[in-house]
């Protein structure tokens, strides 16, 4: 039996659930008194504790779970036909590994962080689940169990987006919701007709339509999957539903920031993967109208992503809109249904991860330690705390493609890939556009570093004066999951090759 | 004589009701006592029923010779009273604590027993006729409980529901009366009973007649352009709103409406024509304008009555797919709506009754002080969204490969309006979910001191209904097989 | 010969005698005559409805001994006996469920006048429906207007009379059309007996002779009948000469006088033209036109009402229409669906008079629609009363009405597409129009009114004890509509064995 | 229209014009009085054509004075019963209309159906 690659996710789940019980009978002993009232430090030790202990046996089981060769658990029949299956293979694999180290790194910054929001029990407690959720999305192993946890996901990451509970926190959090969950059903519509028209909806590599059936219905299945597309590309932030992004961003506590664009982005690149190069076949889209929608719209977030973060003022929006364009990457990799474009894809997928989340990181220390959030008053903060500053350098460089660093990597194949794929006039255009955003992504990321060092004048930071301490910088607790992030967004374009051989096995084997 | 349970079924909640106003009870609890009795003896017998299958036909009433009240059950005649059996001793069990602080709750209850009996009734109907004459006296009976506040909005809405209703069962009469001539037999048969020879070039007409008594029978399942009176309708007590306009009335149009497609006109005889264009283009513009309508609605009650209008359509889109899985879809929507809408219905009922908050906007926080109650609300709306792993989902699923495998264009729309259906309830439900587990920062809960959650009466039954919407969600398999062979019978 | 076949004659001539001789004596003796008149003929319209079932004939009974062509016949059969007993029973309890009202509104020494009327109209009724002769039945057509005419005049106020004048003048409008039609008939086939009537007119219909005078004649007399029964767009008269006359009056009125004229209407298709040849004259599709316009004008009218009795009133006028739309339809199916209808409305409307009247009575005498809020509390059987009327109106499962709509929708869909379509539409949309404004009255009274306005105005609880004979007719009413809905077969039986025999 | 025979049913054509003006009197009139004239103008025109239904040029009378002669000889005797029931009849009504006038009349000072009816509806009854 291999049912034991379910702990990571029931473990964490359980937990999870057993954080907001407490949290609720907690409330009835208080009668009924003011719920949210601030728990001791003694009690949040323990609830560190807690959450640390719980995610780190998680975490291992699934790289256990992960490395440990093939394996596939099937529960019960949801649907007739479709039972919930779960499957763990070289995407689960990428997917699971790269997750609970982001995840359990990103939880160790917010033990100190999440002190400033307040609300920690509840914070954790979905943290835990979202995290379980992630693990059977990663290791779900047909379409319908990978849609079910992919809703469960949203919902269950919603409140990490509203946590502070101002009014703009629960709009941001409402069009999360709702923009995931409009993509999620143009998702379910292609389900629905991919279930009609493929053998089976588990995944197999190199897709499962059946060329009998499809015959006759090519222009409907074509809809369908464009639908899936654009729909699941909602979590991923492209175009023409990525507004909840820079919306949700802003608002949520920084570590969340971090997951929602690091990781929760990625699982629309997870469902997209897996319907076009598990369940539909790229060679079934290859040439036609969709893929080139398709690439269309990924340049044009790319673009687009790149230009709104270039005009924006407040970082973590900023931010957010290089996330949507960087994902737009991926997504412009896969599109394109080539092996290496894939490869480089996935390669993306990892260092956007390691990336962005360290990016965010260093936003949420910005504001924890200076509480301040626009781009113009960052001036001179490289003297306030300059190990901050190296490791966002570094992990900017990164996002940019500086070579040696990861972002290079993944960028050279994705190019590549596009110049190889023999998709016409999109093979210069991708590149180009790609080029075009680097440039805009130096753009917005480097100003701060320049200005943060050379502020060119004594700038005095307001925070700094309460202190009467003129070094900002963090607690070890927040620099180190941060300087973890910043190096293996360095190291991973050192040494890339175990990557890219694992990458491109992966898409070797869908095409 | 076996079959003579068939009646017995449903004129011991009639008569047992009419009962109520007239016997000599001592106090509330005594009243309670044979109330539920009474229901929960009726209930315990129509399952029993519906477990030995009788096979033969009972004939009440003889109107002429070829006219009859006649009772029969068949296999959707099971699905339909096994959902009203079991969801109307829950509901009596709750309306104990509702109506506690109401008036002339005698006459409610006596209505609200003889209704049973009479939904009852539509499900076990042999023939049109009896159908029909049910479906007319639903309207009736159901009238005095949508008045029983006798509040000016409370008399505006039954007079409203009572116009649309007569009206739509009037169009309606015209499809019997052309089952009666040119059907070989009244009886409800699998697939039809129309006699194509007699027809004969009087297709079209039969087509148009079709479709008026599609509309006619759907003017009770709120389709649009007849929808708005259910909304208005949300004036009636809680139990009634939940019970009436979520299940028992609303279906025995949906009811209705699949009768005559499926066991009088004959899918055959509709499919692929103008006809079924036509109910099926309503039937998929009611799904989005009623949960258009739901969104746009703040008091509660009100926007789950447009959830149900929409919800509803999806039944008649269906039925209107006119396909063997089509009627599965259908018939396994009415039953997973059925649960979920009565829960998400019994909250807002419980919500209003312990607090008198009746605007979304008032219920900041509420799920901190009614935790049970927003639980089985926020299941109930999940469900309502299709979560997988819920039982709307099961449902939702079944009606899609009906409408995918039908390979109708107009369907595929049908599906894209389903998804839209699903994002709009996704907004009206879970913006309640949001406010009332997540308020803003600075809300005060001592505004809210005294709510709380309700007693056992109302509790039993949230309880019931979420175990029922998780176990339908993940353990299908039964249901749906037993749909699938009703659904088997059809030629 | 058996004595019974006399009876016909004899009730006839009773009620015609009963007449004079109220005249001459007080009221309330007047008022027992009266009604043992009723009773009588009602027996005796029974025992000849028995005998022409056990018989399973019609047959004709010579008024002296002239036979025809010259004399003046009778001519009785199953339809003819169901009729006539249906009426009287009718009259009866419109009679007794009026009698409180009667009281009031009569001048006591005028009190005589009303039963001499009644009496007349009920032989003018009797002689319509068993009469064979066409001059006969003109000069009881006369009778029964001047009759009906004091009958509405009898409560005397403005309104009354205004309304008993413009009853008149349409009615001698409508009677003067009919004359001149029998006159053209006589013109052209030198009878005046039903059935000599008919073989000559047979064989000039098969000669081609006088096409347009018969058309003509045929037309002159529907339209002279249709204007005496208040078919849409005649009806000006009818809201008023029911809605401010006695109870009883208007009850008698809406269900039996106009019916009277109907019944004639049928007797001259049937029984003088044949119906094969006014089906071939397309008047029908005229009378069906203007039936089916009549069944939403009425209704549409009806919403409009604010005052209850005039509501009922103009519902009268819908239900005229769907009785004409069943002869419009020209199949013996719809015109059996129409003498059920016959039967079914003169069964409800009265009953809905008297329903009405006992709801007022609980209101102050205000027939205001406003005043009337809570009403079926005040006075609860005439509360189930009138909702019993209204469901049957709505078409009801159960009640009369019901199978009335069956019958003509049946009918409707046997008939020609450019028929069926406008027939059973109409038939829905006025059922959808009677429920508007039936089932708003039904809500109206049981919406309950404010106590201090009901103590401000003195409304009173009315109980059956108060109004016995009011109570007694309104349940007897009730009996029959729910009679006639849940056994309606045997009555349709008997009403086309009778439309066979009748021809 | 064969004008012709329009021409030697002179009679007849003068019963019917009769007729059209009484029927449209009794219509079209506001005035009772005027109204009753023509209702007693349409009843005469009907009588007028009755007369001459039974009318047969060169014969007599049914009054049998010289026994009885061949049936030949006499005109037909039913219309004029016919004719005397009418008149009998429209005596009887016309008095019960002119019976309701004087009432009208005496109530609101004037002939005018429809003004009656108006002040009828300002009265509020």
């Amino acid at each position: 039996m291999d049912a034991w690659i379910l702990l990571p996710v029931i473990l964490p789940v359980l937990a999870g659930v057993i954080l907001l019980l407490s949290l609720a009978f907690d409330k009835k002993k208080n009668g009924g008194g003011q719920p949210d009232r601030e728990p001791g430090a003694e009690e949040l030790h323990s609830l560190h504790g807690y959450v640390a202990a719980v995610l780190a046996v998680s975490a291992a089981l699934a790289l256990a779970a992960a490395l440990s060769g093939e394996h596939s658990v099937t529960l019960f029949e949801l649907l007739k036909g479709i039972p919930v299956y779960f499957h763990v293979d070289d995407i689960s694999r990428l997917f699971a590994i790269v997750i609970s180290i982001v995840w359990l790194v990103v939880a160790f910054y917010s033990f100190v962080y999440m002190k400033h929001e307040g609300k920690e029990q509840r914070f954790y407690g979905f943290y835990l689940i979202v995290y379980g959720v992630l693990m059977a999305l990663s290791f779900a192993g047909n379409l319908v169990t990978m849609y079910l946890f992919y809703e469960i996901m949203t919902l269950t990451s919603m409140p990490l987006v509203l946590h502070n509970g101002s009014r703009e926190a629960i709009m941001a959090a409402l069009k999360y919701l709702f923009y995931s969950m409009c993509g999620a059903y143009l998702g379910l519509f292609g389900i629905f007709f991919l279930y009609k028209y493929c053998d089976t909806l588990t995944f197999t590599a190199g897709g499962t339509l059946n060329p009998g059936l499809a015959q006759g219905n090519v222009t409907i299945l074509l809809i369908a999957v464009f639908g899936m597309l654009v729909g699941f590309g909602a979590k991923a932030g492209m175009l023409p539903l990525h507004a909840w992004l820079p919306a949700a961003h802003p608002v949520a506590p920084s570590p969340a920031s971090a997951v929602l664009s690091g990781v929760i982005a990625k699982a629309g690149v997870l469902a997209i993967i897996r319907v076009v190069f598990y369940v539909v076949g790229p060679d079934f889209l290859r040439g036609t109208w969709v893929q080139t929608a398709w690439m269309t719209l990924t340049l044009l977030t790319v673009f687009m992503g790149s230009m709104m973060a270039f005009r924006e003022p407040v970082f973590k929006k900023r931010l957010a809109y290089s996330t949507v364009s960087q994902v737009s990457y991926i997504l412009f990799g896969l599109s394109v249904l080539s092996p290496v474009g894939m490869t480089g894809a996935l390669l993306h997928v990892v260092f956007h991860m390691v990336i962005k989340c360290a990016l965010f990181l260093t936003a949420g220390i910005f504001i924890f330690q200076c509480g301040e959030t626009r781009v113009e008053q960052f001036r001179g903060i490289g003297k306030q705390m300059p190990k901050t500053l190296w490791c966002y350098t570094f992990a900017s460089l990164a996002l940019i493609g500086i070579p040696p660093t990861s972002g290079f990597v993944s960028k050279w194949y994705l190019a590549q890939g596009a110049l190889e794929a023999g998709v016409g006039v999109f093979g210069i255009v991708g590149p180009a556009v790609l080029l075009v955003s680097a440039l805009l992504t130096a753009g917005y990321l480097l100003p701060i570093t320049t200005s943060g060092f050379f502020p060119g004048g004594i700038v005095k930071h307001v925070k700094a004066e309460e202190k009467q301490d003129s070094n900002l910088e963090p607690s070890l607790e927040m620099l180190i999951p941060l300087a973890i992030l910043a190096a293996l967004a360095v190291l991973l374009g050192l040494f890339p090759n175990p990557l890219i051989n694992f990458a491109s096995r992966i898409a070797a084997s869908v095409m | 004589m076996s079959e003579a349970i068939l009646a017995v079924v449903i004129l011991l909640p009639i008569l047992g009701g009419v009962l109520i106003p007239l016997l000599p009870f001592k106090n509330r609890t005594q009243m309670m006592v044979y109330t539920e009795g009474l229901v929960l003896i009726d209930s315990v017998l129509a399952i029993t029923m519906l477990f030995q299958q009788p096979q033969g036909s009972f004939v009440l009433f003889r109107f002429t010779s070829n006219l009859t009240l006649s009772f029969h059950l068949d296999g959707m005649g099971t699905v339909f009273a096994a959902i009203v059996s079991v969801l109307w001793p829950l509901c009596v069990l709750y309306a104990f604590e509702y109506m506690e602080h109401e008036k002339h709750e005698k006459i409610f209850f006596m209505f609200y027993v003889i209704t049973f009996g009479v939904t009852l009734g539509i499900a076990l109907a042999e023939d049109v006729v009896t159908m029909y004459c049910f479906y007319e006296m639903l309207t009736l009976v159901t009238l005095p409980l949508i008045m029983h506040t006798l509040t000016r909005e409370a008399v505006l809405a039954s007079r409203t529901y009572l116009y649309y209703s007569l009206g739509g069962a009037a169009f309606a009469f015209i499809g019997v009366i052309f089952i009666l001539i040119y059907g070989t037999t009244p009886n409800f048969t699998p697939g039809g009973v129309l006699d194509l020879a007699a027809v004969g070039d009087r297709v079209n007409i039969l087509l148009l007649i079709y479709v008026l008594c599609f509309m006619g029978f759907s003017v009770k399942a709120a389709m649009w352009p007849f929808s708005s009176w259910l909304p208005q309708a949300g004036v009636a007590p809680t139990p009634v709103t939940a019970l009436l306009h979520a299940v028992a009335v609303v279906k025995a149009g949906a009811f209705a409406v699949m009768r005559v497609t499926y066991y009088s006109f004959g899918p055959d005889f509709v499919r692929g024509t103008w006809a079924q264009n036509v109910v099926m283009a309503l039937a998929i513009f009611t799904i989005v304008y009623g949960c258009s309508r739901a969104v746009k609605e703040t008091h509660i009650k009100r926007r789950l009555a447009w959830s149900t209008v929409s919800n509803l359509s999806y039944i008649l889109f269906g039925a209107a797919i006119m396909t063997p899985l089509g009627l599965v879809g259908a018939l396994s929507h009415m039953v997973a709506h059925a649960i979920m809408k009565i829960c998400s219905f019994l909250c807002a009922g419980a919500v209003i009754c312990k607090t008198g908050r009746e605007y979304v906007h008032q219920l900041d926080g509420f799920g901190r002080k009614m935790p049970k109650v927003f639980a089985a609300f926020t299941v109930a709306g999940l469900a309502l969204m299709g979560v997988p792993g819920l039982c709307g989902f099961i449902s939702k699923w079944q009606l899609v490969r009906a409408a995918v495998d039908s390979q109708n264009p107009l369907a595929y729309a049908g599906v894209a309006a389903l998804m839209i259906s699903a994002l709009l309830t996704a907004i009206y439900m879970l913006t309640i979910v949001v406010r009332a587990f997540f308020p803003r920062k600075d809300f005060d809960y001592d505004t809210i001191r005294d709510v709380k959650d309700p007693g056992w009466k109302m509790l039993l039954p949230f309880a019931i209904f979420v175990i029922a919407i998780v176990v339908i969600g993940l353990h299908s398999r039964p249901l749906i097989q037993g749909l699938e062979s009703i659904a088997a019978q059809l030629p | 010969m058996e004595f019974v076949q006399n009876f016909p004659f004899f009730s006839i001539l009773l009620s015609l005698f009963s007449g004079p001789l109220c005249s001459v004596i007080g009221g309330k003796a007047a008022r027992r005559i009266n009604l043992v008149v009723i009773t009588v003929v009602g027996a005796m319209s029974a025992s000849v409805l028995h005998f022409t079932i056990r018989s399973g004939e019609a047959y004709v009974y010579l008024m002296g001994h002239f036979p025809a062509p010259w004399g003046n016949e009778i001519r009785v059969g199953v339809l003819e006996a169901l009729m006539a007993l249906f009426f009287c029973v009718v009259m009866f309890l419109s009679m007794v469920g009026g009698s409180l009202e009667r009281a009031l509104e009569i001048e006591a020494e005028k009190e005589n006048l009303y039963y001499v009327m009644v009496n007349l109209l009920l032989s003018s009724l009797l002689a319509l429906i068993y009469t064979n002769d066409l001059f006969t039945a003109y000069v009881f057509v006369e009778i029964n207007t001047i009759s009906a005419c004091g009958l509405i005049m009898i409560r005397q106020n403005g309104r009354t009379i205004e309304a008993a004048t413009r009853y008149m003048i349409m009615s001698l409008l409508g009677s003067g059309l009919l004359l001149l039609g029998i006159c053209f008939l006589y013109d052209m086939t030198g009878h005046l007996l039903m059935s000599n009537i008919k073989e000559q007119v047979q064989i000039l219909h098969a000669t081609g002779d006088y096409h347009i005078s018969l058309l003509v004649t045929v037309s002159l007399m529907s339209v002279g009948i249709a204007i005496k029964s208040a078919l849409y767009p005649f009806h000006a008269w009818l809201p008023d000469a029911y809605g401010y006359s006695t109870l009883s009056s208007a009850a008698i009125l809406s269900s039996l006088v106009s019916k009277g004229y109907i019944f004639l209407l049928v007797k001259i298709f049937y029984r003088v033209i044949g119906f094969d040849i006014v089906r071939d004259s397309k008047i029908v599709n005229i009378l069906f036109a203007f039936g089916v316009v009549g069944m939403i004008m009425g209704s549409v009218s009806a919403i409009k009402e604010g005052n209850i009795r005039r509501m009922i009133a103009y519902s009268s006028v819908a239900q005229i229409g769907y009785i004409y739309m069943g002869f419009g339809i020209g199949t013996t199916a719809g015109v059996i669906a129409s003498l059920y209808h016959i039967l079914s409305h003169a069964a409800t409307k009265s009953l809905l008079f008297v329903a009405a009247s006992g709801i007022t009575d609980a209101s102050g005498e205000s027939t205001s629609f406003f005043d009337l809020t809570g009403a079926g509390y005040r006075n609860k059987l005439a509360g189930v009363a009138f909702t019993v009327g209204s469901l049957s109106m709505v078409g009801f499962p159960m009640f009369s009405g019901f199978i009335s709509k069956l019958l003509f929708a049946q009918a409707a869909v046997d008939s020609a597409y450019y028929k069926m379509l406008p027939a059973l539409i109409a038939l829905a949309v006025s059922t959808i129009l009677n429920a508007v404004y039936f089932m708003k009255t039904v809500i109206r009274i049981y919406t309950p009114a404010d106590r201090e306005e009901i103590q401000r105005r003195g409304f009173r609880n009315v109980t059956m004890a108060d109004q016995k004979a009011k109570s007694a007719a309104l349940v007897c009413f009730i009996i029959l509509n729910m009679a006639l809905g849940l056994c309606s077969e045997p009555v349709v039986r008997l009403l086309s064995e009778g439309l066979q025999m009748f021809a | 229209m064969n004008f012709a025979n329009l021409a030697s049913n002179y009679e007849e054509a003068v019963a019917m014009l009769l007729f059209v003006i009484g029927f449209s009197n009794l219509l079209l009139q506001k005035n009772l009085i005027r109204k009753i004239i023509g209702l007693n103008i349409m009843d005469t025109a009907v009588y007028l054509f009755l007369a001459l239904k039974g009318y047969i040029a060169g014969r007599k009378a049914p009054i049998v004075v010289d026994g009885v002669q061949s049936v030949k000889a006499y005109v037909n005797p039913i219309p004029s019963g016919l004719v005397l029931t009418g008149i009998v009849v429209s005596v009887s009504v016309s008095a019960l209309m002119l019976a309701l006038t004087i009432r009208l009349y005496r109530r609101y000072h004037t002939l005018d159906l429809d003004e009656i009816t108006t002040r009828l509806k300002k009265e509020g009854l």
